[in-house]
């Protein structure tokens, strides 16, 4: 399988660079057809419940001098590329920047100057080419730490997800390979903060209520999106998000709900539409009375709110109300506000009423 | 304590009448003395303007000497000779040493000083602070010399002659020579005697200047041999006549009759105007001036005011021209790009006035600065009281931004420039006696913008022009330099002719920039 | 266009004599008449001026009235009328129809008009703008009464007398009534004429003033029935005095000896001084004055300058005094703190001068404004240039921070508070005729900021003590607020008696604070 | 043993508690002595190669209005940790902040407003009652992975660090009760960044090397650097650091290798003495010719330097002379410029040249 994909990878970067060979033999100006990522090109699939991205696609030419530079970079990501995949290995994208840099000629100028020159074109080749990063052997950092009744297998290794005592299992960047050996859980709880991972993991949640439990530590990478949409896509398992009730924390499920517009050419493979929202919400505030624990939103928090009342995605009547809520009272809590009312509160209280009330948000 | 108040019959009895020059003595501050700086700065601009304006007038190309050396630690000898048309004999004493005695007072006429009270002013200060008398030696060409040793009779308002001699000595020479001691103090600074100095130079490219003061002699050689045309003197405006003035030239008039009133005591009014004017008022032409009533003079001078009359004539006026501002501001400014305007004259009050506006830009100058400001009035250098003077306050209000400087609300621009702005005019209304600022009225603030949005326009059009050179310089050198980088990479990922690449780009580049690159 | 050069004959022809009327006509600027907003403001100042100074100067208290109403869009009536001692009905044209008339221009004495250009410059300002003589009907007291219509011949500097009554009608009444229309533009601003008034009855608490102006009536009433003391005439001071002046003395004096002039010709001279001059002079102190040569003039001058003598006397001087400055700020600002400051007098060029500052704090006043300045130069508000005014720039080169108020740099400080300096003097430096700033001379900023410091002091003593207090109740109330936690909290840990802490602690705390706590 | 420290803590809290009642019963203005953390009160040990904190105390009293606040906020804090370690839970700094927020009597003050009024009284307490956060129950963050042939026993689970594919074991923030079942390693080598890490394990380079691989993710957790310390003490496994060629990176070398400033009172726990550093130094910069992917220092990397070369513990010749190059030269360099000369440098040549030729700096 691995070999497959190199393959495929290999042989469309071979006929991008091909196609720009022939124009400049023809002598046309040479240009590279990118697809549009801004806003306006990402189309939210009612059908899917995922964020996709549409067909416009806009012209890179090397003769414009506000395009030329990328132009030759872009050409050499690629190449880059080409290179790791035929020797089937990976690199990280800061790697790839070192790698790749060196001066022009015996100009000054360098290739690239800032690795932020070189990040956005990995996306542009990715999309030009219906690559994801990781068949381009593209690493993002890991982040992300997993346990529960799971065996993996992964390069030949069975993991025991329940066997890892206090710790648990890092979630590497790419899953692609990883083997479902055994997968028993009733579902699967996804949780923004380490401080509620680690809780849970202490209080030993996922062995009495039999789940996997997962810590993103923010929003989650590239791997850990990719292992939520393959445990809900092939072993059926209920996602679970647990956020901070604020519009960052909700936005973090939305991602791992509908995809995001930066990544909207990867939802099918990113995006679990499935998922479920557990909690932090302000009525939850309300209900289990952490006003002393609520923080004052800020302008980010309040535009960001605003600004997702207006995304397709965010219409459903509950989480409206929501959005409102914080807007009209602007107050934002945490995971952890739940501790004001015990340590424990999350773990004996919040969630199992949550989970047998089936309380959940769309 | 008990005071007993006095009665209007004692306040009477005190009331006494002063001279001017007793006035000007205790007020010399208004006439520029105001500290030992100023006061030094303030004698060698009467003596420099005394000068530039008498070889002017008299048409000959001016060369002056100013000397200014420490006497004591507190104490300057001021000297100034040059060679224009001198004095005579008999008038210099008049001419020296009695205050508010001058050709210009009544002129309608552009030049340096104007008000009698410049070099006398001089006289009083060196008398008051050093009790010493004025030295003034004069020729007129013919063969005589004058030498007078002159104070002022304060009580009087009357010149006191301590020594005179006029001797025939055969010597063919004209011209003046003045020399005095002051209370003073030398500094060299933005507004001290050497920036004065320099600023004349700019100004007044057709002089040669040797100046040597405290720190030794600078040269100021003579750029041009043009000598700007000599200002005329010309009739009031009526669009600037005030009400009381309107009145008592009625009075003094010799004309006949209002018609020929109108059109002899006023300048841009021909009969047609001078008719209409009376028209409008209801006023029959012929009858005489003198005869005229309160009422009727307000009627005549409400229709003079509306009546459509063309602007006060340009070549009254002696604007530097662009030519000149040009190649003073290049002999002294290390720029790459020079601007100069000349605005048409306007009017106000009555007297035309003309402004005049130079850019120098880029090249030495400094990039993130507040550009330097040259004031000059009648093409004297304006030392003092930035801060008052209309000339600064259109600087700022004038929007830069639009002309590629930068600027932050309504300061002085920043950026590699300087302005200078030359008003000139047959009256110049100054803030104050000592001539340091110049009125802010709204008409002249507007004609100084003018004349700064067209010098700024074109500078504007320099900084674009140079910017467009540069870009496609660049645009043809970027494309050159990735090419290589480019035909590698793909000779790499397709095993495509290299050469064939690189050559098929550096042919397609030579047609897109329309520059034959090199490689 | 070639012009023929002139020579000195032709030059010297057209030279010619002009008078001070013709010279301030066309220098109006020079009398505060710039613009037709400041020309209204300086008529309204010349008219109160002159009423206050004759009625203290007759030792009335004074009531005046003012009227400021419009004629047509352009112009304005303005009218004022006072109980002062009124004028000799034989003197009204000169004293008001003659420029450099007045009866203080030689006095060494403190008083509110000086140079006699005041209210003739609006007698000329009025003619000049409206072609309409100045109303003038005054009363001595004697039972008649004068009625006067005046212009001024500009060309001769003299009166002209439009009508004239002197009416027997037996009215016992003294007083001036002063009418004249203007042209001028109104604005109530800081600048105007309503807060001109406001800081007249802040600065002149002993008067009754009652402005009626476009917009209505206001009356400002008297705060106090005490008159300053009248400002008393003195010689001039030997440490003030200039050579020229000093040699000009000599030769006027009537004293027989050099020893009896300086002792009866100037102040602060007894007879060992006088000796001591001569001694150090080596100059006999029998001469005459008239005898003395330049060169011992030289010698006398430095000799006096060094001599050890008193300050001028103060009590030449009227200042406000700390309660009439108290009373005046109270009345009109709503601070909740206020210190005034009298300074002994100094010297300066001769004259003595006395500065008095006050500070108003706290209450309605702004938090984060920079403070207003109030500047009075013997009791006028002045209030325009105020840039260039030295009780401004001392205002700023103040460090406020040690007073407690925000500065960056040397700008005004920034906080609840109003500034207002009071500048005495027999003779004020002004910066310009318009009488709007005090110049900067080193003595005067310094003498400035002393009363400054002193006020701020007094105003830091207040806010200090102030937030020491509210320290001291802040403190109480947080120990009050944290024992029920810690007693809590190490009950919880400990097990023992909550109650017992909290009452162990809250003794503690009522020693420690020295003030009761409930609970 | 779990046992044995709770009982320990909850014992010394009582102590401190009690002492303060004491102090008020006698009247007395209550105080209590916290050692001083500045500068000024740390000291490097020659003797045990790393830093120590001295004995200067200050006096926190209730009765002084800068410190009352703090009394009391102290005083919550020893009786919160005393609550969990006696119910022996663990909580996150951010959970105890929650847990004890709470409005004072009917004032609009809080007992704490910012977790950062919490954090440094935490160590206030550690120093005062010379007790660990560990033995406090309170956690840090968990950050950092490890790979190996090693296998640990926690919480009666046993994990095997080379049986995890290509994820690793994620490291627990409290590692005291880890127990080592089998280590089979001949050095540790801890990495900074996890883009090496990720490399290194790619290329099976423990395996290869027969070592420890851990990565630290930027500046070391707490539960790492006792990690480190642990197999270092109790394994004599010989610890090899892997950081950026800077001072911040070499700072990290010498928190691992002598303690840090800040957790001096700590060091015995927390720093390894025996370890060595690998690179990036200033001369591999010269050696391996990576000019091309230098980067230039900015002021606060001179600082830093600067200040370092004052530390007692970087007075060895070979650390004076690469800070001075790098002050001299001012620049610096990462562990991915190794990849402008290819990806597998780092793994293929830099390593085992340095393993070698055992060129490590103290």
């Amino acid at each position: 399988m691995v070999k497959k994909r190199g393959e495929n990878t290999s042989k469309k970067i071979f006929e991008f660079a091909e196609g720009i060979v022939e124009q400049i033999k023809e002598e046309k100006k040479p240009k590279m057809k990118i697809p549009v990522r801004s806003l306006s090109n990402v189309e939210w699939s009612e059908d899917k419940g995922v964020l996709t991205l549409g067909n416009k696609k806009s012209n890179r030419y090397f003769f414009n001098v506000g395009h030329a530079r990328k132009f030759m970079q872009t050409l050499l990501i690629a190449s880059f590329c080409k290179d790791i995949v035929d020797e089937n290995i990976h690199a990280s994208i800061r790697d790839m920047y070192y790698n790749l840099k060196h001066s022009i000629g015996d100009s000054k100028e360098n290739t690239f100057e800032e690795q932020s020159e070189s990040d956005p074109l990995i996306v542009d080749i990715e999309t030009a080419l219906n690559l994801l990063r990781e068949q381009l052997h593209l690493l993002a950092d890991r982040k992300g730490v997993v346990v529960g009744n799971v065996k993996v297998r992964d390069r030949g290794d069975v993991i025991d997800w329940s066997k890892l005592g206090s710790g648990g299992w890092s979630i590497p960047s790419v899953v692609e390979d990883i083997e479902f050996v055994d997968v028993d859980a009733d579902f699967a709880l996804v949780i923004e903060k380490n401080a509620g991972f680690e809780r849970l993991h202490e209080d030993k949640f996922w062995r009495d209520y039999n789940c996997i439990l997962m810590g993103t530590g923010g929003q989650p990478a590239r791997g850990t999106r990719r292992l939520i949409r393959r445990l809900a896509e092939e072993h059926k398992i209920p996602i679970y998000v647990l956020t901070d009730s604020d519009s960052y924390g909700w936005y973090i499920y939305s991602v791992i709900k509908s995809g995001s517009m930066a990544l909207a050419h990867a939802s099918d493979k990113l995006a679990t539409p499935s998922a479920k929202f557990i909690g932090l919400t302000i009525t939850d505030i309300m209900e289990y009375k952490l006003e002393k624990s609520i923080i004052r939103a800020n302008d980010r928090d309040i535009k960001r709110a605003k600004e997702m009342l207006d995304y397709p995605w965010f219409q459903e009547k509950e989480w409206r109300r929501e959005l409102k809520l914080m807007i009209d009272k602007r107050i934002k809590a945490e995971i952890e506000a739940l501790s004001s009312r015990g340590l424990k509160f999350l773990t004996d209280t919040y969630l199992p009423e949550k989970l047998d009330k089936k309380e959940f948000l769309p | 304590m008990v005071v007993e108040g006095k009665d209007a019959e004692q306040m009477a009895k005190e009331h006494k009448e002063i001279s001017i020059s007793e006035f000007f003595e205790k007020n010399r501050h208004l006439l520029g003395y105001d500290n030992p700086t100023r006061a030094l700065l303030t004698v060698v601009k009467e003596f420099v303007d005394n000068s530039l304006d008498a070889c002017e007038e008299a048409r000959i190309l001016p060369r002056i000497w100013l000397e200014v050396k420490p006497t004591t630690s507190d104490r300057f000898r001021v000297m100034v000779k040059d060679n224009g048309p001198g004095m005579l004999d008999k008038r210099i004493p008049k001419t020296l040493g009695k205050l508010l005695v001058g050709s210009k007072f009544y002129k309608h006429i552009q030049s340096r000083g104007q008000q009698g009270l410049g070099t006398k002013g001089a006289v009083l200060y060196a008398q008051l602070t050093t009790g010493k008398p004025t030295t003034i030696i004069s020729s007129t060409g013919n063969g005589k010399t004058s030498f007078y040793e002159l104070m002022i009779d304060v009580k009087k308002n009357e010149p006191k002659i301590i020594s005179h001699k006029y001797v025939e000595d055969g010597r063919k020479w004209h011209g003046l020579k003045l020399e005095m001691e002051i209370e003073g103090r030398y500094v060299d600074s933005r507004t001290g005697v050497p920036e004065f100095i320099k600023e004349v130079a700019i100004s007044n490219p057709f002089a040669d200047i040797i100046f040597d003061g405290p720190e030794g002699r600078m040269e100021f050689k003579r750029g041009t041999n043009e000598l700007p045309p000599l200002p005329k003197e010309i009739k009031p405006h009526p669009y600037g006549v005030e009400l009381g003035i309107f009145r008592r030239m009625l009075q003094d008039t010799s004309s006949r009759s209002i018609k020929t009133f109108f059109m002899n005591d006023f300048t841009r009014v021909g009969s047609t105007s001078a008719n209409g004017i009376c028209e409008v008022a209801g006023i029959d032409p012929k009858i005489s001036p003198k005869s005229v009533d309160r009422e009727t003079t307000e009627k005549l001078f409400k229709s003079m005011k509306k009546a459509k009359l063309l602007r006060p004539p340009t070549d009254c006026l002696s604007p530097l021209g662009e030519s000149i501002m040009l190649s003073g501001l290049k002999k002294e400014i290390e720029g790459e790009f020079f601007s100069a305007v000349t605005r048409p004259a306007a009017v106000y009050r009555g007297e035309p006035f003309q402004v005049e506006a130079g850019i120098a830009y880029g090249g030495k100058l400094p990039e993130d600065q507040a550009v330097e400001v040259i004031r000059l009035s009648n093409r004297v250098p304006l030392m003092y009281q930035k801060g008052d003077c209309a000339i600064t306050k259109a600087v700022e209000k004038t929007n830069w931004k639009s002309y590629e400087l930068k600027q932050s609300g309504s300061n002085l621009p920043r950026g590699p420039a300087i302005v200078m702005v030359h008003f000139a005019s047959t009256w110049v209304p100054y803030t104050s006696e000592s001539k340091q600022a110049i009125a802010s009225y709204p008409i002249i603030i507007k004609e100084i913008k003018l004349a700064l949005q067209e010098a700024g326009r074109r500078m504007k059009s320099y900084v674009i022009g140079k910017r467009k050179f540069e870009m496609r310089q660049k645009r043809r050198k970027k494309f050159e330099r990735y090419i290589p980088e480019v035909a590698e990479t793909l000779n790499k990922i397709t095993n495509e002719d290299k050469q064939l690449i690189k050559a098929k780009l550096q042919k397609k580049a030579k047609e897109v920039t329309g520059v034959k690159i090199s490689g």
